[in-house]
């Protein structure tokens, strides 16, 4: 199982702040987390549309595309940041 | 150096950090500031901007911001607070305190921490109109070009 | 924008500066700010320091710095105070405050108000240490380039 | 008439924090003023014995050696300045 959270419009798009999912063979790093998200559903389609502008941290640590997760690992995925 | 971090839903007391900063210590020769606020723009009127942070990675960032900082200035000490939740315009969203023996330090130390808590720690931005319209604020290309001169 | 200036004895009250900086404005989206304090220097204790100024003159130069800061980058408002009289380390020195629409602009106002305060407004110091001896600080050159800088 | 102010260690070594002096004819600038003042006793021989480290305004703005001043004026000496 890992855990997938969402900020923001990616939050608001997927109606939910976060998921348990049972992650399916083959889909091992945060690029492909959000490629399967992306066809899983209209939800899915909606938040990632524009790949271009989601960012993602794993275990809160912020994380490109290619980098790999695991089970019990804690995925996030949101847009660019605007704090400050 | 610990530097002080903190997310809060309250208005900051700068008076209060500013002591807490320079408790006990005589070696400061200055402290550089940068209070963020929100900023009304005539042209669209804001009626409040919601902050919306990632729990956890947000304090982790930011330590990291500081614990950069602490490695490139001498620092004494700094204090990096942000606010979440809903404001309005006028309120301060964040404030950035560093000390240093050094004026120039203490300075290019600030600059360097609200560039860096800009671009890199998780906190995202929702403008509400006046006219009921809302949208979430975008990352600005200028704040990442401020942030990679560092 | 008029600026605030102000040559006191008394502790500079950061906190009513702010809000004294910010009262009625709405279009600020970042304050800049330098505080610099009476630093202790282990290897020669300073027990304390005398601020000497030229009243007049300094106000005059002062009003003229924050003139120049005003017409380069777009303030709101900026506050520059600076005491004198006996300090002890720990104490604070001198305030500046720059407001801006822009954060960048704040920053560099107030770097700039920083190093041109020391280089062209009269203020002079005298330190006493705690072995009795007292001697007038010397002006750095290092202080002449950064506000050769701008 | 002219209102001559000394600051820090020249208003120590003056013995004195400002003066009105009548100025002989020919003592027109400023580095005239700094010289005549040097040459006319002790005190100023000590004050101004280091004429570069000495600095001067002319009715309260910074001025250089060659900047005249006129009957009325105030003129003040001072180290560089250490403020901030």
């Amino acid at each position: 199982m890992v855990r997938v959270l969402y900020f923001a419009w990616l939050r608001e798009r997927m109606g939910c702040a976060e998921e348990q999912l049972e992650i399916p063979p083959g889909v091992a790093t945060v690029g492909d987390l959000a490629a399967w998200l992306r066809a899983r559903n209209a939800k899915g389609e909606a938040a990632f549309a524009e790949l271009s502008t989601v960012r993602a941290a794993v275990n809160q640590v912020f994380a490109l595309p290619p980098a790999p997760f695991a089970d019990g690992d804690e995925v996030a995925f949101f847009p660019p940041v605007t704090g400050g | 150096m610990t530097p002080f971090i903190r997310v809060q839903m309250q208005r900051i007391d700068v008076s209060a950090e500013l002591a807490r900063l320079t408790a006990g210590q005589t070696g400061v020769g200055g402290i550089g500031s940068f209070i963020g606020f929100v900023r009304d723009d005539p042209a669209c009127p804001l009626q409040s901007l919601s902050l919306e942070h990632y729990p956890g990675m947000t304090e982790a960032a930011m330590t990291q911001i500081a614990t950069e900082a602490a490695g490139r200035w001498p620092l004494l000490g700094c204090t990096l607070i942000h606010r979440v939740g809903r404001l309005v315009p006028g309120d301060d969203i964040v404030l950035v305190l560093a000390a240093s023996p050094h004026r120039q330090a203490a300075l290019d130390a600030t600059g360097f921490l609200i560039d860096w808590l800009k671009t890199r720690a998780p906190f995202w931005k929702q403008e509400r109109f006046v006219d009921g319209t809302e949208r979430w604020v975008e990352a600005r290309l200028a704040d990442d070009e401020a942030a990679s001169r560092w």
